[in-house]
């Protein structure tokens, strides 16, 4: 028989991804036979240099843009950006979890690894361009986030989010191999690139236009599904609840950021010419997200739950940028955002990192009460982190959030941007009450939360970029255009 | 000459500014504030005479101290003005102006807040020389609001009295709607003539909206149906205005209570110069309101039902300055009766001598108080003549030129237009002024009656004459009420002639007939008042009621409360709108307006507990919401595909 | 030969059963269960495809699919021996503190 | 011949499938959905892939089936549903929606296009398992890979969510 | 760069955010340094501001001609935002000169009121009040639309504080009521601004490809206005709406009044100064500067509208005012009455109207602060504010009382004071605006009366009568620093009453170019 020609592979196209699922690998074992119990934090500083050297890895490829393994992967500025993004989450996630794990008392070795995992997952979705990249990429992270969900082991509930999240998951898996199957039906392939010239054929006569929107319809479900936009969010509060704050928080913003990276390939590299139909549904539905995620919000007085709620409205305003992802705005808004939510939420759950004890939550609103009279510095970086989220100036938040409206309006939907500066309205409520718990009643009499060197970073750097961003967004601005430039063709 | 018709207003200015933050002292406020009150009464003096030195034509010096102000097309100097009209008057403030702030020295002897006193009083002055002075309505606004507000600070002066504080309150506010009109007045004025100055400056300048009255002339304003003259309009808001600085119906009801202040204030303001303001402004206004036909005709009968109603009130009155308060009212009824019916010179005439007896009279009764020790009812009174004498015989001149007896002040300038009346042919007009003379005269009898004749009806203090700081002013005051009628006797008329290039009016002629039987009903009138009360002395008691009660019973009770205008007033406006406000702030607001914004809430927290329900907890639910999702976007993905 | 549309009628009878087991059914194992039912349906209409089109690229999906399945099969049955330890069911419903 | 077969089959899957739905013991569940397996491995080889055929029998049929078994039979969970169910009102709903599901999917999936059923050297290459290897290797090398680390994440997985509740 | 060589109006901005950052390193026991910081910081920051007015110039060389921008002055620019066109520009004309003076005036004034009033975390508190300093200057400051709108809603943050941690009983109640209500009300605002932008941008790139938008305000209006840029009716409207939303609740103008008179019954007396000073007046001037320059002929279009809730707002809030027992709320009711003249007189479209509503934002600012203080001077003696708790307070408290009563009469409309000229300048303006006319007039004169009505009602409860309460018979009179705030208050109360053309001459210039606008729009269309 032939030979086997295996196609010329450009691994320097994926290094940072190469570089990240290697040495998870590789710190698996290191884990296991040369860290001893008690000193896991190694593990996490080994992962965070990982992390950090796949950061650096990507460095020289800034303006590269390529594809390889027969183009199922592709480099260009975007997905590296999105890839930058990624190993910041990753690496303040993991900051944030040095500590948290073993005063939880569930410190295992096989976290750090699993989060690099879920990286590399989301790293391969914001490169992926083949629909069984990308599956295989929802199903790495998926996979990884259903364990790591369910690692906080006394607690129940973290289980029991664990089992909500991968009965869904699957479910959902479910209809993105139906989609999957269906678009292969028509368009007879899996690359993006071949489904968008299939449709683009369309006024040749054989556009099979029922069963590619069909499958179409279907997969992009199951990204919504991993975006949380209503009504397929409805795992989302549970599941942040439930999991160790560290893996929500991580989840907050990377879940969502890797669907949505891949999202974007699937719109503007697969169905662009099909937007008339999809773009109506997609609005809608984030219309509905941030309607529903900033309503469910307003009722909780559990500040995780109500970040869960708020994390479902907010993608909801990543989504503005989404979706007009074909004009020059929208990546940028997407990915602009994408980072000062990251930034914000990521240091409002350090926050709520800092104030849980051993083995007890302290999620209540309550718990907040007098934060300010405590630890006056925790109070104030609450506040930047709830008012950014709010989305108000000087934040960053504020700028992505006119950001975003900008690119919306932009696209041509102004009834969405105008949903969501309502919603945004509506959506101060609960930000505020967080806010006026801390600073504006007495202590309920608890003492003092610990804050460890870890989290001190996280929260750090969390609020000042919030606050800088937010004054002087110019710079980030830039990069983001600049690292945009070559997106939507091809 | 420009500088020194400044230094009018200017010098009671300062003696405000020295009293409010230089001076501490009792002694020297009051040498002060008479002081330079008197050298302003000598600088107009000299003004005068050096008007009087003009052509007639030309008797008008104009000055501008700078832009008040400038915005747009709407230009407002800071101008005062010095004409005739302005002389007098001017003459009349600091003159009885100068005695009254010389008789406050010693009628507020003692007082605490003396000096505060006669800081009120400068500034008041001064307002009111800006008044009489400016050359534009809005200035003369200021001057109006000024006395408006030191009348307020001085009937409040004893603050800590509560009838003292709301009397203050209530001069101030109910001027104030009198001011709102006067406010229209001004826009309207403005709106036509663009400009408020009422004269030019006479430097080929714009002319000023009263030498351009003919601009309006056939102008109307209003629906089609009900068009009416701009003229009309305007001046019958200025006579709003004037309704409620000069006391008139339906505004009046202040001018009672305000009596709750310092006798000499009452003398001062609401007697001699404020309470005039609006007889002033029309009679500087004469030209707007001899343009409308409609509004003489309110003027008139507004001023002649005030004095009626009024002089009933006057008759039923124990408070001693109550009596005098109602019948200020009822004379400024006169004048402004006067002013319907054209004779304003006949109004500025009666102006000047009530201002001089009515102040007199004032004047008189505050020292018969200082001397009872602040005793005001005047059944605690009787047989007062003998413990003091001077104050009695002053008084009785100021009865006698009140009632309108020949050859006392009163009489002429009342004559003068009753004489108007008749000669014009404003009979009706005329029977109800001829009637309120014979009730002034009445009541004043009444008033002498009970305060100077028969035996003191209460024992408990010893009367005493005042100092001689209090009755020099009162003697010299009762020698302008006894001969100041001379200023326009018939035969004469100086002052229609020094009048003439302001008011264009010519001296009317003297009605013997008349003077003959008003003289005979004032002096029959006036001795039955003596007569009743001093026959009747014995019936009256402390607290008791008047023996003509007896006779008219409820009229008389209606004329004690005039005809409860001002219980009306309570009942309805300001209950009613006491209630309307406590309704807004305790019902509406609340409930209402805010009851909405926190239904938005409301609604939203409602929305969100739906939310909240929909997440049951169950796995199953929510792959159920899931399904449901994907059957939207399939269907409405296929739905576009179609 | 049999229509393809055959094949793709059935695949969506075996979907809907599948999804009607996640909707229906409260034995956490039998959810899987159902989830894998929709997962084989779709393989069998990928399979119908890619016959039609004779394209092999289908049958390596397949077994991606395949293996996925089974890797989530399998953290979905540690999970369930995990919970079930400490709460002795294996009714989804149960797994339900987590509300509102 | 191939159609009767395929209804045969057919019959069968949807009877296992339906069975399965409705049995409520878990472990007939199991053995139903073994059934509707083995019919779609049939189906397998009726559409010409003889190596899925061989896949679905020995990956699904084979080791799934048996994980889900024997997880049945380690918990002793075959009855967990003799409750009352709570969210009953859920049930007539979800038949429903799944009916409307059924009749999207049917609408979606019978909008393909019929071409002709091919035949000969391309049918063969179509089903010769090596073909499917070769791909495997080549352009599907990726895919290929990162199945392999799926597999890893989820040993870990199982070993991570099961060794701690001993150690603690 | 502008006629003074260095960047003044920068300085200006950010003095007081510096003091706040000097403020941080301050250790937080040492009250007494922080409070004089602040102070200093303060009244550098009005001393500075000094020179605006001193280098104004009033009549600038620049003849406005119909369709060219308003003429700004000391004009600052640097890039800020160029991949939106937003930059950071400053600027003041006629119209924000004085709010800007007003505000660098009530600085030190507040300052100096919490001497003795707050005692709690006075250093936090310093720094709140800087801060809130530099946002307010900013919103005046701003010539950008995006930096407009960043100050103008970072202002809530400070003060959503400073009402939150420092206010009395309810105080949280209120914080979040101001919050969210003004928040909620600026939200379109931000959706109007981008639509514009947007719009513009299209419009302009269609001529001048390349160009990437701008939030420009001064290239907004010259844009519009040579009609390179134009909007449809019904667009244009839309935005106005949209922009007039947020300044009514900020003003407030009935019927969105209802977060004030609880944020000011809760918030601390500075914080009441700061609202009723300056806070209030932003709505006002984002009027004047916004939505009658940007859209012209939406004005003209709802004028009648906004003006009969103006007037609405004036007799409404004077009634309510009337009918209260606590101080500050009927001081705080009495602002919605007086800020509907504001209203009046802007939408009364021509000169008098709109000079008339800048000085009255300038005088209610003065007098309406002034009030707020002496509820404070009060509140701190006895620690109510209750009417019925005090009386007779002239004879205890004379120099007080002759301070209050001027403030009063400020309030109130008496000619020969400050109020008086902003109010009659108004309803001469809506007077003789074709738009509004005699009815409207009528009826807000009538507010004129409530007003005398519910100050003297105020003036009379506390000062005159006898002294009912004991406690209130030993009350001190005014110290040093509380003389001090009212003769600097009472100062340009005077001033304005007397000599307002001095001001008005200011903002003569800008004022005129505005309307003239707005009378080209009634002729041109």
């Amino acid at each position: 028989m032939d030979s086997l020609m295996i196609p010329p592979v450009d691994l320097t196209l994926m290094a940072p991804l190469l570089v990240v699922i290697t040495w998870a690998t590789v710190l698996l074992l290191v884990d296991v036979f040369f860290i001893p119990d008690g000193r896991k934090k190694l593990t996490g500083y080994l992962a965070i240099g990982g992390l950090v050297v796949a950061g650096l890895v990507g460095l020289p490829l800034w303006g590269v843009t390529g594809t390889t393994f027969d183009g199922m992967l592709r480099l260009d500025p975007f997905a590296l950006t999105l890839t930058w993004v990624f190993l910041l989450v990753g690496i303040l996630s993991i900051t944030m979890s040095l500590e948290y794990l073993p005063s939880q008392g569930i410190e295992q070795g096989e976290f750090y690894p699993l989060i690099m995992f879920a990286v590399s997952g989301m790293i391969l979705l914001a490169q992926g361009t083949d629909l069984i990249v990308l599956f295989l990429g929802i199903e790495t992270l998926s996979i990884t986030l259903y364990v790591l969900t369910g690692f906080a082991y006394p607690r129940l509930t973290s289980e029991e989010a664990a089992m909500k999240y991968l009965v869904l998951g699957a479910f959902a898996a479910g209809f993105f191999v139906y989609g999957i199957a269906l678009v292969f039906g028509a368009a007879g392939s899996t690359r993006l690139a071949e489904i968008g010239a299939y449709a683009a054929s369309r006024g040749l006569g054989d556009l099979n236009l029922t069963l590619l929107l069909g499958g179409a319809a279907m997969v992009l479900i199951a990204f919504a599904f991993k975006v949380a936009l209503a009504p397929f969010h409805m795992w989302t509060p549970d599941v942040y609840e439930g999991s160790p704050t560290p893996v929500a928080a991580f989840m907050s913003v990377g879940t969502k950021g890797g669907a949505l990276a891949a999202l974007v390939r699937l719109l503007f590299e697969g169905l662009p010419t099909l937007s008339e139909y999809w773009l109506p549904v997609l609005a809608g539905l984030t219309a509905l997200t941030m309607v529903v995620g900033n309503l469910g919000a307003i009722a909780q007085t559990n500040v995780k739950r109500m970040l869960a709620y708020s994390s479902i409205g907010h993608a909801g305003y990543v989504m503005l940028g989404v979706m007009v992802a074909g004009e020059q705005r929208g990546p940028e808004a997407f990915i602009f955002y994408l980072l000062v939510y990251a930034l914000s939420n990521l240091g409002a759950f350090a926050v709520l990192i800092a104030l849980e004890h051993q083995g007890e939550n302290a999620w209540r609103l309550d718990d907040f009460a007098g934060l300010y009279q405590r630890q006056p510095m925790l109070a104030v970086a609450m506040a930047i982190f709830m008012f950014s989220l709010a989305g108000v100036p000087p934040t960053a938040g504020f700028m992505a959030k006119f950001y975003a409206l900008t690119a919306a309006w932009e696209g041509g939907l102004p009834w969405l941007a105008l949903v969501g500066v309502l919603t945004s309205a509506v959506a101060a409520f609960f930000y505020l009450r967080v806010i006026i718990r801390m600073f504006m009643t007495e202590p309920a009499g608890e003492p003092a939360p610990a804050l460890n060197r870890g989290l001190t970073v996280d929260i750090v750097v969390a609020a000042i970029g919030t606050i800088a961003i937010g004054l002087i967004p110019a710079p980030v601005f830039a990069l983001v255009e600049r690292s945009l430039v070559a997106l939507g063709g091809s | 000459m420009e500088l020194l018709i400044w230094l009018i207003p200017l010098l009671p200015f300062i003696g405000f500014l020295l009293n409010v933050f230089v001076i501490r002292r009792e002694r020297e406020a009051g040498l002060v504030a008479s002081g330079l009150v008197a050298a302003a009464f000598v600088v107009t003096l000299i003004a005068v005479a050096m008007l009087a030195g003009m052509p007639p034509e030309e008797r008008r010096i104009v000055s501008t101290a700078w832009e008040w102000i400038n915005t747009g097309s709407f230009r407002v100097p800071f101008a005062i003005m010095f004409d005739p009209l302005t002389a007098v008057m001017a003459l009349l403030i600091t003159g009885v102006g100068a005695l009254i702030h010389v008789y406050s020295i010693g009628y507020m002897h003692g007082d605490p807040r003396v000096v505060r006193y006669f800081a009120y009083l400068n500034l008041f002055v001064t307002m009111m020389l800006f008044l009489v002075m400016a050359n534009n309505l809005l200035l003369l606004f200021l001057g109006w609001e000024g006395v408006g507000l030191c009348s307020f600070l001085l009937i409040g002066f004893w603050f800590e009295r509560k009838s003292a504080s709301a009397a203050a309150v209530k001069a101030f506010v109910v001027n104030r709607i009198g001011d709102a009109a006067f406010i229209l007045a001004m826009l309207a004025v403005f709106a036509y003539f663009g400009t408020l100055n009422f004269y030019g400056d006479g430097e080929g300048g714009q002319l000023g909206f009263l030498e351009r009255v003919s601009d309006i002339a056939g102008l109307r304003i209003g629906p089609d149906w009900q068009p009416i003259f701009v003229s009309t309009a305007i001046s019958f808001l200025l006579l709003i205005g004037a309704t409620g600085k000069s006391a008139q119906f339906p505004l009046f009801v202040w001018l009672p209570d305000a009596m709750a202040g310092p006798t000499p204030v009452s003398a001062l303001i609401h007697a001699a110069t404020m309470v005039t303001g609006g007889v002033y402004l029309m009679a500087r206004a004469e030209p707007l309101f001899v343009a409308s036909f409609t509004t003489q005709g309110w003027v008139a009968w507004i001023g002649a039902l005030t004095a009626l109603l009024a002089g009933t009130a006057a008759m039923a009155q124990w408070d001693i300055k109550r009596v005098l308060a109602y019948s200020t009212v009822s004379q400024l009824g006169f004048m402004v009766a006067a002013c319907g019916m054209g004779a304003y010179v006949a109004a500025i005439f009666h102006l000047l001598t009530h201002g001089i007896f009515k102040a007199l009279l004032f004047l008189a009764a505050g020292s018969v108080i200082h001397g009872t020790h602040d005793t005001q009812d005047m059944r605690r009174m009787g047989g007062l003549k003998d413990a003091m004498p001077t104050t009695f015989r002053t008084y009785v001149i100021g009865a006698l030129a009140l009632a309108g007896i020949v050859p006392f002040a009163g009489f002429w300038s009342k004559d003068e237009i009753l004489a108007h009346a008749i000669s014009h042919g404003h009979t009706p007009i005329f029977v109800l002024l001829f009637l309120t003379s014979l009730l002034t005269a009445f009541y004043m009898g009444r008033q002498v009656a009970l305060v100077f004749f028969g035996t003191q009806r209460d024992p408990s203090y010893h009367p005493h004459e005042s100092p001689q700081v209090m009755t020099v002013p009162l003697v010299v005051l009762a020698v302008g009420a006894t001969i100041g009628g001379a200023i326009n006797v018939p035969a004469l008329h100086w002052l229609t002639d020094w009048l003439e290039p302001v008011l264009h009016e010519k001296a009317g002629e003297f009605n013997l007939w008349l003077a003959l039987i008003a003289t005979a009903g004032a002096g029959g009138m006036g001795y039955l008042g003596w007569w009743v009360y001093t026959s009747n002395a014995a019936k009256i008691k402390i607290g008791g009621k008047d023996p003509a009660y007896r006779y008219s019973g409820d009229i008389w009770k209606g004329m004690e409360e005039a005809w409860y205008f001002d219980r009306l007033y309570q009942r309805t406006v300001v209950v009613g709108f006491e209630r309307l406000a406590d309704f807004l702030a305790r019902v509406f607001d609340p409930q209402g307006v805010d009851g909405l914004v926190m239904g938005v809430g409301r609604f939203f927290g409602g929305l969100a507990n739906g939310v909240r329900a929909l997440q049951t907890g169950y796995v199953r639910t929510y792959a159920l919401v899931f399904t449901v999702g994907v059957l939207i976007v399939l269907g409405v993905m296929l739905w576009f595909a179609r | 030969m049999v229509p393809t549309s055959y094949y793709v009628l059935l695949s969506a009878i075996l979907f809907t059963i599948g999804v009607l087991g996640v909707l229906l059914r409260r034995n956490v194992i039998v959810v899987f269960m159902s989830v894998e039912l929709m997962l084989n349906a779709a393989n069998l209409a990928l399979v119908a495809f890619a016959r039609e089109r004779l394209a092999v690229e289908a049958q390596v999906l397949v077994f991606f699919v395949i293996t996925v399945a089974a890797a989530e099969v399998a953290v979905g049955l540690a999970l369930l021996v995990s919970i079930f330890r400490t709460k002795r069911t294996a009714d989804v419903d149960e797994v339900s503190t987590l509300k509102g | 011949m191939d159609l009767i077969l395929f209804f045969i089959t057919a019959v069968i899957a949807i009877t296992g499938a339906v069975a399965m739905l409705v049995s409520r013991n878990a472990v007939h569940s199991a053995l139903f959905l073994l059934l509707n397996f083995t019919a779609i491995s049939v189906m397998y080889l009726l559409l010409s892939a003889p190596f899925l055929f061989a896949i679905q029998l020995t990956v699904y049929a084979g080791a799934i089936m048996v994980l889900f078994l024997f997880v049945v039979m380690l918990l002793g969970a075959e009855k967990v549903e003799d409750a009352p169910d709570r969210i009953a009102w859920q049930q007539p709903l979800a038949l429903l929606l799944g009916l409307a599901l059924l009749v999207v999917s049917v609408v979606v999936g019978l909008g393909g296009a019929t071409t002709p059923p091919p035949v000969g050297e391309a049918l063969a290459q179509f089903s010769d398992p090596r073909s499917l290897g070769a791909l495997l290797f080549t352009e599907y090398l990726l895919p290929f890979e990162v199945t392999g680390f799926i597999l890893l994440i989820a040993v870990i997985g199982v070993v991570v969510l099961n060794q701690r509740g001993r150690k603690i | 760069m502008n006629q003074l060589g260095f960047p003044l109006l920068s300085l200006v901005l950010w003095l007081p955010a510096a003091g706040a950052l000097a403020l941080l390193f301050v250790p937080r026991a040492n009250v007494e340094l922080s409070r004089r910081i602040s102070l200093v910081t303060m009244v550098a920051v009005f001393l500075i501001s000094l020179l605006l007015p001193l280098r104004f110039e009033t009549n600038p060389m620049q003849i406005a001609v119909v369709g060219a921008p308003p003429v700004m002055q000391f004009v600052e620019e640097l890039p800020w935002l160029p991949i939106v066109g937003a930059t950071y520009s400053l600027g003041v004309d006629g119209i924000s000169l004085w709010l800007v003076m007003l505000t660098t005036f009530l600085g030190p004034i507040v300052v100096l009121s919490t001497w003795d009033s707050v005692h709690k975390d006075v250093r936090n508190f310093q720094i709140l009040l800087l801060i809130l300093q530099t946002a307010m200057l900013g919103v005046f400051l701003a010539q950008d639309l995006l930096l407009f709108y960043l100050f103008w809603e970072f202002t809530l943050i400070p003060m959503t504080f400073l009402i939150g941690i420092w206010g009395s009983q309810n105080r949280i109640y209120a914080a979040r009521k101001f919050f969210l209500y003004t928040f909620a009300g600026s939200v379109l605002m931000l959706l109007a601004l981008i639509a514009l932008h947007i719009l513009h941008r299209d419009a302009i790139a269609a001529v001048e490809p390349g160009f990437r938008g701008t939030f420009s305000f001064g290239q907004f209006v010259s844009d519009l206005r040579s009609g390179r840029f134009t909007l449809d009716t019904l667009t244009e409207r839309l935005l106005f709406g949209a922009f007039f939303l947020a300044f009514a609740v900020k003003v407030p103008l009935w019927p969105f009044h209802t977060w004030l008179p609880d944020a000011h019954v809760e918030a601390p007396t500075a914080g009441s100064v700061v609202l009723a000073g300056v806070l209030l007046k932003l709505g006002g001037y984002g009027m004047i500067r916004y939505n009658l320059t940007l859209f012209p002929a939406a004005s003209q279009w709802a004028a009648p509208a906004l003006a009969v809730l103006a007037v609405i707002g004036i007799i409404y809030g004077a009634a309510v005012a009337f009918a209260q027992s606590d101080m500050k709320k009927l001081v705080a009711y009495s602002s919605v009455s007086h800020m509907g003249f504001v209203v009046l007189g802007i939408f009364a479209l021509n000169t008098e109207g709109i000079s008339g509503a800048v000085l009255q934002m300038v005088n209610h600012g003065l007098s309406t602060s002034a009030l707020f203080l002496m509820v404070g001077v009060l509140y701190e003696r006895r620690h109510t504010r209750e009417l019925a708790e005090y009386g007779g307070l002239w004879k205890v408290m004379p120099v007080f009382a002759a301070f209050s009563l001027l403030v009063a009469l400020s309030s109130a409309g008496l000619p020969g004071l400050n109020g008086f000229v902003g109010e009659f300048t108004i309803i001469a303006g809506a007077f003789r605006s074709p738009l509004l006319g005699w009815v409207y007039v009528a009826i807000a004169v009538g507010g004129v009366v409530l007003a005398a009505a519910y100050l003297l009602k105020l003036f009379r409860a506390v000062f005159m009568g006898d002294v009912s309460q004991p406690a209130n018979a030993n009350l001190p009179d005014l110290n040093q620093r509380e003389l001090t705030t009212f003769t600097l208050l009472s100062i340009p109360i005077v001033v304005i009453g007397i000599y307002p053309a001095l001001f008005f001459a200011g903002m003569q210039h800008s004022v005129a170019a505005l309307v003239a606008e707005l009378m080209a729009q009634v002729a041109g269309g």
